[in-house]
């Protein structure tokens, strides 16, 4: 070979699966299904499930885990994982409570909310891509942190007295329709977050460093940098969702949205993001959100208890991982099937450079 | 893909489903699952639905957050329910949401903790703060002799009632002369939790050397705090009251740990808030002051200022009595 | 330098040792060992912590109460935080502690409802037993179904903690439905050390002694160092992790047994968020979150220190809303203070290489 | 065959076939190796050899062929089951714990117990030291394995095999890391262990390794089993033809090129306990050739100069330019692309297609307004993969299935699509069988003639000799000789390579 002679195209149909297996055959294909049956199923047999108030409620309750999920699918896509959004939602509301009650509006209290989850996400994305340490434990200690300084802030009293007409935002709907209006915040997010995931360079450089970091910083992918802003976004937006959170029950607690993290995580897994980085779709976290939320409106609607409905998700979750694997094992126990001819590579002799790899075609 | 056939069908086993036409269907809601003193009220509720022919369930979080209280009272609303019985966990988060409930046709009754009297039809009061205040300061000035430090264990400090109580009582030992030699030193938080109720007396028996009483106006944290002066060096010296269930206090009440405690019978509680409910919805009141109604065995009550049901004087529990009562 | 110009052909089996003599005697080395150990310095920075506290209010140490608190309050964290450490010492997680634990401090009492005497060893036996069940799920998941157990525990903490839920219904424990001599187990003290506290010395003695000592331990710290390589070396990979869940389980189920001994209640949030706790403790006292390093040891002085920070802080004269922002900076702290203790090991032997 | 005079082969393998999917890795494999000899195993990349490694193993489980062990039909199912039977194999990637020490990783699983099954580690240190010194090297068994450089855990790798005592030990590659001292040692080390009676099978792309050490040697093609030869019957020609199915004619196709301006100029870089006072220039067209023992600090210059580590102090420059310390993009904005050591894990993002990979680098510049479709990634990696005749076009096929060679291709690949002035390249060929390594070398030199300047590290003393127009010598982190393309001689270089060992003793 010498590298001005142009090789030969040759095609190995045989690797690529067909386009419609690549697009159908996926983890998020098999959520988005999983989630319109169960839409479908409630509809048909869960009493008032088909309500006009059920799309509000629901949209309503999910729209925070929505919110966080954004970010936490690219933080996750990197292999890492931010354990402090729920506490950073809390500090968020916490700040936006007493900012106001000092006298503050709402807008002004909130934008410094904001920066607040920010510098938090700043604090979380720095000791983890510049001091290099593991995000598990950083964001466990950031979790108590900013908890810890949300409860030391308020101690455990509440402040409710928000102006009328910014909670009113927060739970109205868009015109006529049953559609809060916090979808539009999101549907702007979330466009956002799947430009910059799957149509960016940057959204490259996010796989990249989630499946090899080293070889993404050999190619002049700036880890360190990509890490930081993820976990300001994760910061930002969490405290975008703490806000919302706030003026939705119109009071701010340093309490507020606990445990939230591990739903949005369960979310995002359950939507077919690797733990180990590397791999998942918004489009398939964003199933998963809505699948959750969905189980547990109808589920409630059934008037099933809460506890049912948890051993539900994590069943679920568990399930959700598990099969693959499952699926995977018994398939390659399966006797295998002769695999669609592939144009068998001829080993002339004389092409040294073809002679040298395994030919991929079937052996049949 | 895989066949989406788990989840939604397994949950058809418990619920009453919708509201079968012309039945009367309310739900209890308290402030969480898992709690002897609702369990008690539930059960006094349910009995009051059997009297009414009425159809009740109870449903609540696991934990006594206000959020997730939200979203059984959105069901409600989804459910078009007529009536819903409530412990708030906030004064004011939940209000949007029964707001919501109300204009979906929902009559909402709060008992035991009262929301914003705006949001609500009715709040049934289980004594008012005064008289609650009163017998709880009377009980430990009783024990403690009349003078010493004294510190009350509280639940969560945006417990409406529970801090109604604690200003109250404050105002009475500033105001009144019996009290002049009692000094309030401390008040701490144990969040209704067990754990965290018995760590709090702990670091209250430390940090004041020489505390007399303590008062629990919350059943978790008296019980968790008399578990751990029945077997602490202070059992006998530190004195303990506060608002119990017969049933969690009474190993401490006979060990002597506890002399005395107050509450209301929660079970009437839940009864007379169904009957508040009931009238509601079939519009024999409508919550104004000065309506009155039938609650059974209870007799009649009568609709007081601010839309609020009083359900009487609390009671006072003791080594004598208690063997008499099974909640 | 690790290359030398002997010729090759002078090699052979007998010959005498070339390898690089130690410098240091075995007894320096050790104490050397030791000075540099992050247990030491966990350790040291408890010790502050407890003496700033008596210094400020002498009954936190030195009342019987206080000193009872100082050892009892942690055991319960210790045996988590010693499971945990086993578990996260092979590149694992197991977040279900929690929901473990309640459920069989659930089962305690249940079992004490339904059999009244029932000898009480039977009933933590078969506390032990739950847990090592529920253990095994994780670990059988985790070992055979190629999950990574931050997903799998993430699902069973859900479906544990559910099930206690069902299975409790709106039921609950009260001191009233235990035996009184079960309850004593609670507090009772041998020559002024608690039940509680000896039984988890024993369990950190027994755990940190088989890992350091056994062929299991070591291969519990091969597996967590480098999976891949654990595999390729044949060592069996899923029976220590087996092992490791199965350990951690059972320990959060004596854990729950001995909560309900302490605490007489078993309310609907037993041990819910303690799985964080017991990583934190785990990560304070020096266990690599990525595995392979650290021990038991240092998770038990971890634990120690949160819990004692916890009941320091009102001592100390700060409002204790504020004590979870100090165990999320104690945490903080412990990692950027390993982190920067590697970097200065690693520059001096970059130094020690250029001076040789 | 090769006429043997024992009985029964200690390992006799006949059309074994393993595939992964639709690859089919080992298409019929077939061994027999005897007692008290070494068998090479060579064959190009991709040939199957560490696959075939893997089902003697009990990595993998063979799809189909026999597999007898010492006469005995068996059938490994995990590595546990193929140690209890007396084989040690030394991977092609070294598998250590990191933080255990070098002790315990030599005796993991297998530790020699005092009383109470209590580990007994005094022994175990004596034990590892005696290894050492039967290996000659000089390693601190107590000290943890991090931070060992590739050659010292390839070392290891060879105690702890050693250590075995099993009757079969199988290297994949063992030298592919190791210095000519070191590879001398273990060569003294394997013919002990053959002349004890044990079999060996060792597999290298070095034909003066196979020629010096192996007796018999099987050479597989594609996955398939295609001749076994005595190594006196053969040579070096016949095998080559036998390996890659035609001559090579010209290893070394250096084609003289103008020599112009600097493109890289390197001042005085230095950093603690790496490298020292380190001056370099590298000039267009000019292929500069970075040798020197292993452990000598190259890649750890070369890293330092394309920014992906830290320096203390000097400077770098790119046509004149100054490029910021520690930014790899600043390096590549600058002109500098590189090829480093370890390509799968850091020259390729080995789980994504080949696609992503090529088109890595160049990705800002192919985006439109910052935003990327998979279609126009297709369209700017397409020529480049198929200009390195890249062994497949199936461009979104995972990286990590390629075989060594196509894998290296596709690195080199992705950076000659940034179109860059200057390519650093480390260990061009590490790995990589004749075949390919030939068609490397005609491409570097290609490259140098259309006037880019190469900065080369190898460890192979003929390719540095064969490729540079000018050599530099590292010993100990400086650079101790600065060498022509006429006056570098073996002698010379090994010597500017050794010269502070031979001040020390
Ligand atoms: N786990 C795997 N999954 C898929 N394909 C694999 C896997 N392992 C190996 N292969 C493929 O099998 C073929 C043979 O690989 P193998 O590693 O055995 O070659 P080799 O002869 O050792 O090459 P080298 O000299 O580069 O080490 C290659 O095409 C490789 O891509
Ligand atoms: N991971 C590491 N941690 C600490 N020191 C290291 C590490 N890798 C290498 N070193 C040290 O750095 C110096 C140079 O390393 P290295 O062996 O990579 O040089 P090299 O000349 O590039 O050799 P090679 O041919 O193996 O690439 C040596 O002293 C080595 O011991
Ligand atoms: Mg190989
Ligand atoms: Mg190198």
């Amino acid at each position: 070979m010498s590298a001005t002679t142009e090789a030969p195209a040759r095609t190995y149909s045989a690797y690529s699966a067909p386009l419609w297996q690549r697009l159908l055959l996926t983890r998020e294909t098999a959520v988005i299904a999983l989630t319109a049956a169960v839409i479908l199923y409630s509809i048909a047999n869960v009493p008032n499930f088909d309500g006009p108030l059920t799309i509000k409620f629901l949209l309503q309750d999910i729209a925070p885990i929505l919110l966080i999920a954004l970010p936490m699918t690219l933080v996750i896509i990197t292999g890492e994982i931010d354990l402090s959004v729920a506490s950073i939602m809390g500090l968020s509301s916490v700040l936006l409570g007493v900012l106001h009650e000092g006298g503050m509006s709402v807008p002004a209290a909130a934008l410094l909310a904001l920066l607040a989850g920010l510098a938090c996400g700043a604090l979380n994305g720095f000791l983890i891509a510049y001091v290099g340490l593991p995000s598990l434990a950083v964001t466990i200690g950031t979790l108590a942190l900013f908890r810890g300084i949300a409860v030391g802030l308020l101690g455990t009293k509440a402040i409710t007295d928000f102006t009328e007409k910014w909670s009113d935002l927060a739970t109205g709907t868009i015109g006529e329709t049953k559609i809060p209006l916090v979808m539009i915040p999101f549907a702007v997010l979330a466009i956002g977050f799947v430009v910059l995931l799957h149509f960016s360079t940057f959204g490259r450089g996010v796989y990249d460093i989630g499946l090899n970091d080293e070889a993404a910083h050999f190619t002049g992918v700036d880890v360190a940098r990509t890490k930081l802003v993820l976990f300001m976004l994760s910061g930002v937006v969490s405290a975008l969702a703490g806000i919302y959170f706030t003026l939705r029950f119109g009071s701010a607690r340093g309490d507020n949205a606990t445990g939230y993290e591990l739903q949005v995580i369960a979310a995002v897994l359950l939507g077919g993001v690797s733990i180990f980085g590397g791999r998942g779709r918004l489009h398939g976290v964003l199933a998963g959100v809505v699948l959750i939320g969905v189980l547990s409106s109808a589920l409630r609607l059934e008037s099933v208890t809460v506890n049912v409905t948890n051993i539900i998700v994590g069943l679920l979750l568990v399930a959700s991982v598990i099969l693959p694997n499952v699926l995977a094992a018994a398939s390659s126990r399966l006797p295998r099937k002769a695999t669609p001819a592939a144009p068998r590579e001829s080993h002339t002799p004389d092409n040294a450079a073809s002679a040298g790899v395994t030919t991929r075609g079937s052996d049949s | 893909g895989c066949g989406g056939d788990d989840g939604g069908d397994s949950g058809s086993d418990s619920g009453s489903g919708g509201d079968g036409g012309g039945a009367l269907s309310m739900t209890m809601l308290p402030k969480n699952l898992g709690n002897a003193y609702f369990d008690t009220s539930t059960k006094g509720a349910m009995t009051a639905a059997d009297e009414l022919g009425a159809d009740m369930e109870e449903v609540g979080p696991e934990t006594g957050s206000p959020d997730a209280q939200v979203s059984y009272i959105n069901t409600v609303a989804q459910q078009g329910k007529d009536a819903l019985i409530i412990s708030a966990n906030d004064p004011d988060a939940l209000c949007d949401a029964i707001e919501e409930a109300r204009s979906a046709d929902v009559k909402v009754v709060t008992f035991d903790a009262d929301t914003n009297p705006e949001c609500r039809d009715l709040f049934i009061n289980q004594a008012t703060s005064e008289g609650i205040a009163a017998k709880q300061l009377e009980l430990i000035a009783e024990e403690i002799g009349g003078s010493g430090e004294i510190a009350i264990l509280s639940a969560s400090a945006n417990a409406t009632n529970q801090n109604a109580w604690i200003a109250t009582m404050e105002e009475e030992l500033a105001s009144n002369p019996d009290y002049a030699d009692i000094e309030l030193v401390d008040t701490v938080y144990g969040d209704d939790e067990d754990q965290k109720s018995f760590d709090q007396t702990e670091a209250l028996l430390q940090n004041h050397p020489d505390l007399k009483g303590i008062i629990s106006p919350t059943t978790v944290g008296i019980a968790a705090a008399a578990r751990y002066l029945s077997d602490s060096e202070y059992k006998g010296q530190v004195a303990l009251t506060g608002l119990g269930t017969p049933n969690q206090m009474r190993e401490f009440v006979e060990d002597g740990t506890v002399a005395s405690f107050a509450l209301w019978n929660p079970g009437d509680l839940g009864y007379l808030a169904t009957y508040a409910a009931a009238a509601l919805v079939d519009g024999s009141i409508t919550g104004e002051e000065g309506d009155s109604f039938e609650a059974g065995e209870l007799g009649e009550f009568e609709v007081g200022a601010d839309g609020t049901v009083l359900l009487g004087e609390p009671f006072t529990f003791n080594a004598d009595n208690i063997g008499d009562f099974d909640f | 330098m690790n290359t030398d110009v002997q010729p090759a052909s002078e090699v052979s089996s007998g010959e005498a040792l070339l390898v690089e003599p130690s410098r240091l005697s075995p007894t320096r080395r050790a104490i050397t060992t030791v000075l540099r150990s992050r247990e030491l310095s966990i350790f040291l920075v408890l010790l502050a912590v407890v003496v700033l506290a008596t210094s400020k209010n002498n009954s936190f140490l030195f009342s019987s109460d206080g000193w009872r608190n100082f050892l009892l309050n942690p055991s319960i964290l210790v045996l988590l935080a010693v499971g945990q450490g086993v578990v996260i010492i092979t590149r694992n997680v197991d977040l279900s502690v929690g929901s473990v634990m309640a459920l069989t401090a659930y089962l305690t009492g249940r079992l004490f409802i339904d059999h009244p005497g029932l000898p009480i060893i039977v009933v933590i036996a078969a506390c032990l037993l739950l847990g090592a069940v529920l253990g095994l799920v994780n670990g059988l998941l985790v070992a055979y179904g190629k999950v990574p157990a931050l997903v799998i525990t993430l699902g069973t903490l859900y479906i544990y903690r559910g099930i206690m839920l069902t299975w409790a219904g709106s039921d609950r424990i009260n001191a009233g439905d235990l035996p009184r001599e079960f309850l004593r187990l609670g507090t009772r003290s041998v020559l002024g050390v608690p039940m509680l506290t000896i039984i988890a010395v024993l369990v950190l003695a027994a755990v940190g002694y088989y890992l350091h000592t056994a062929r299991g331990g070591r291969e519990m710290y091969a597996i967590g160092s480098d999976p891949d390589a654990a595999v390729l070396y044949g060592l069996p990979v899923r029976r220590r992790l087996l092992a490791a869940f199965v350990l951690s389980g059972a320990l959060a189920g004596l854990a729950g047994a001995l909560y309900t001994a302490r605490y007489g209640t078993v309310s609907s949030s037993v041990g819910s968020g303690i799985e964080l706790q017991a990583v934190a403790a785990a990560v304070i006292g020096g266990i690599a979150i990525f595995g392979g390093s650290g021990t038991v040891w240092g998770a038990a002085i971890g634990a120690f220190l949160l819990v004692t920070i916890n009941r320091a802080l009102p001592s100390l004269g700060i409002e204790d809303f504020w004590q979870r922002a100090v165990v999320g900076a104690l945490i903080l702290g412990a990692i950027v203070l390993d982190r920067v203790l590697a970097v200065r090991q690693a520059r001096k032997l970059a130094e020690s290489r250029d001076r040789s | 065959m090769t006429a043997t005079d024992t009985a029964a082969p200690v390992l006799e393998l006949r059309d074994v076939s393993k595939s992964f999917g639709p690859v089919v890795a080992l298409r019929s494999g077939s061994l027999r190796v005897d007692g008290g000899s070494i068998h090479a195993l060579i064959g190009e990349n991709g040939a199957g050899k560490s696959t075939l490694v893997k089902v003697v193993a009990g990595v993998h489980r063979r799809d189909s062929g026999v597999f007898e062990l010492g006469g005995e039909a068996v059938d490994f199912s995990s590595t546990a089951d193929s140690k209890g039977a007396g084989i040690a194999v030394i991977y092609q990637e070294p598998t250590l714990f990191p933080d255990l020490s070098v002790t315990e990783n030599i005796f993991m699983g297998r530790q020699p117990l005092a009383r109470g099954r209590r580990i007994d580690r005094a022994a175990m240190i004596t034990e590892a030291e005696g290894l050492f010194a039967r290996l000659g090297v000089r390693i601190d068994p107590r000290r943890p394995a991090a931070g060992l450089s590739i050659a010292d855990q390839q070392i290891i790798e060879i105690a702890k095999a050693i250590s075995l005592d099993a009757r079969l030990l199988v290297m994949d590659e063992p030298t592919a890391a190791l210095s000519g001292v070191e590879v001398d040692r273990l060569f003294a080390v394997a013919r002990s262990l053959r002349d004890e009676g044990r079999a060996l099978v060792f597999i290298s792309h070095r034909f003066d390794e196979v020629f010096a050490l192996a007796d018999t040697v099987t050479v597989m093609r594609d996955g398939s089993y295609i001749d076994t030869r005595r190594i006196d019957e053969t040579s070096p020609s016949e095998l080559v033809s036998l390996m890659v199915g035609r001559d090579v004619d010209e290893l070394f196709p250096k084609v003289a090129a103008t020599i112009g301006e600097p493109v890289l100029q390197v001042s005085g870089l230095n950093r603690s306990g790496v490298f020292h006072d380190i001056d370099l220039e590298v000039r267009a067209g000019e292929i500069v050739g970075l040798a020197g023992l292993v452990g000598a600090g190259r890649s750890e210059v070369a890293r330092a100069v394309f920014g992906v580590d830290h320096y203390d102090s000097g400077t770098v420059t790119v046509n004149g330019k100054d490029v910021k310390e520690h930014d790899p993009r600043s390096a590549i904005r600058a002109g500098m692309a590189f090829i480093p050591e370890d390509r799968r894990k850091q020259g390729l993002v080995i789980d994504s297609s080949v696609t992503r990979n090529v088109a890595g680098v160049i990705r800002r510049g192919i985006a439109k307004a910052g935003l990327l479709t998979a279609g126009m990634e297709n369209k700017a990696a397409g020529p480049w993969a198929s200009r390195l005749e890249v062994k497949t076009s199936a461009l979104d096929m995972n990286a990590a299935t390629m075989s060594g060679g196509n894998q290296q291709k596709v690195v080199i690949a992705k950076w000659l699509a940034t179109n860059p002035k200057l390519l650093i390249i480390d260990e061009p060929t590490r790995g990589i069988d004749v075949g390919t390594k030939a068609e490397v070398h005609r491409l570097l030199s290609e490259l140098a003639g259309q006037g880019l300047a190469i900065l080369m590290i190898s460890s192979e003393l003929p390719e540095v000799l064969g490729m540079a127009d000018r050599v530099l010598v590292l010993c100990e982190g400086r650079i101790t000789a600065e060498l022509d393309r006429a006056e570098a001689t073996p002698e010379a270089v090994m010597h500017a390579a050794t010269h502070h060992l031979e001040d020390a003793s």
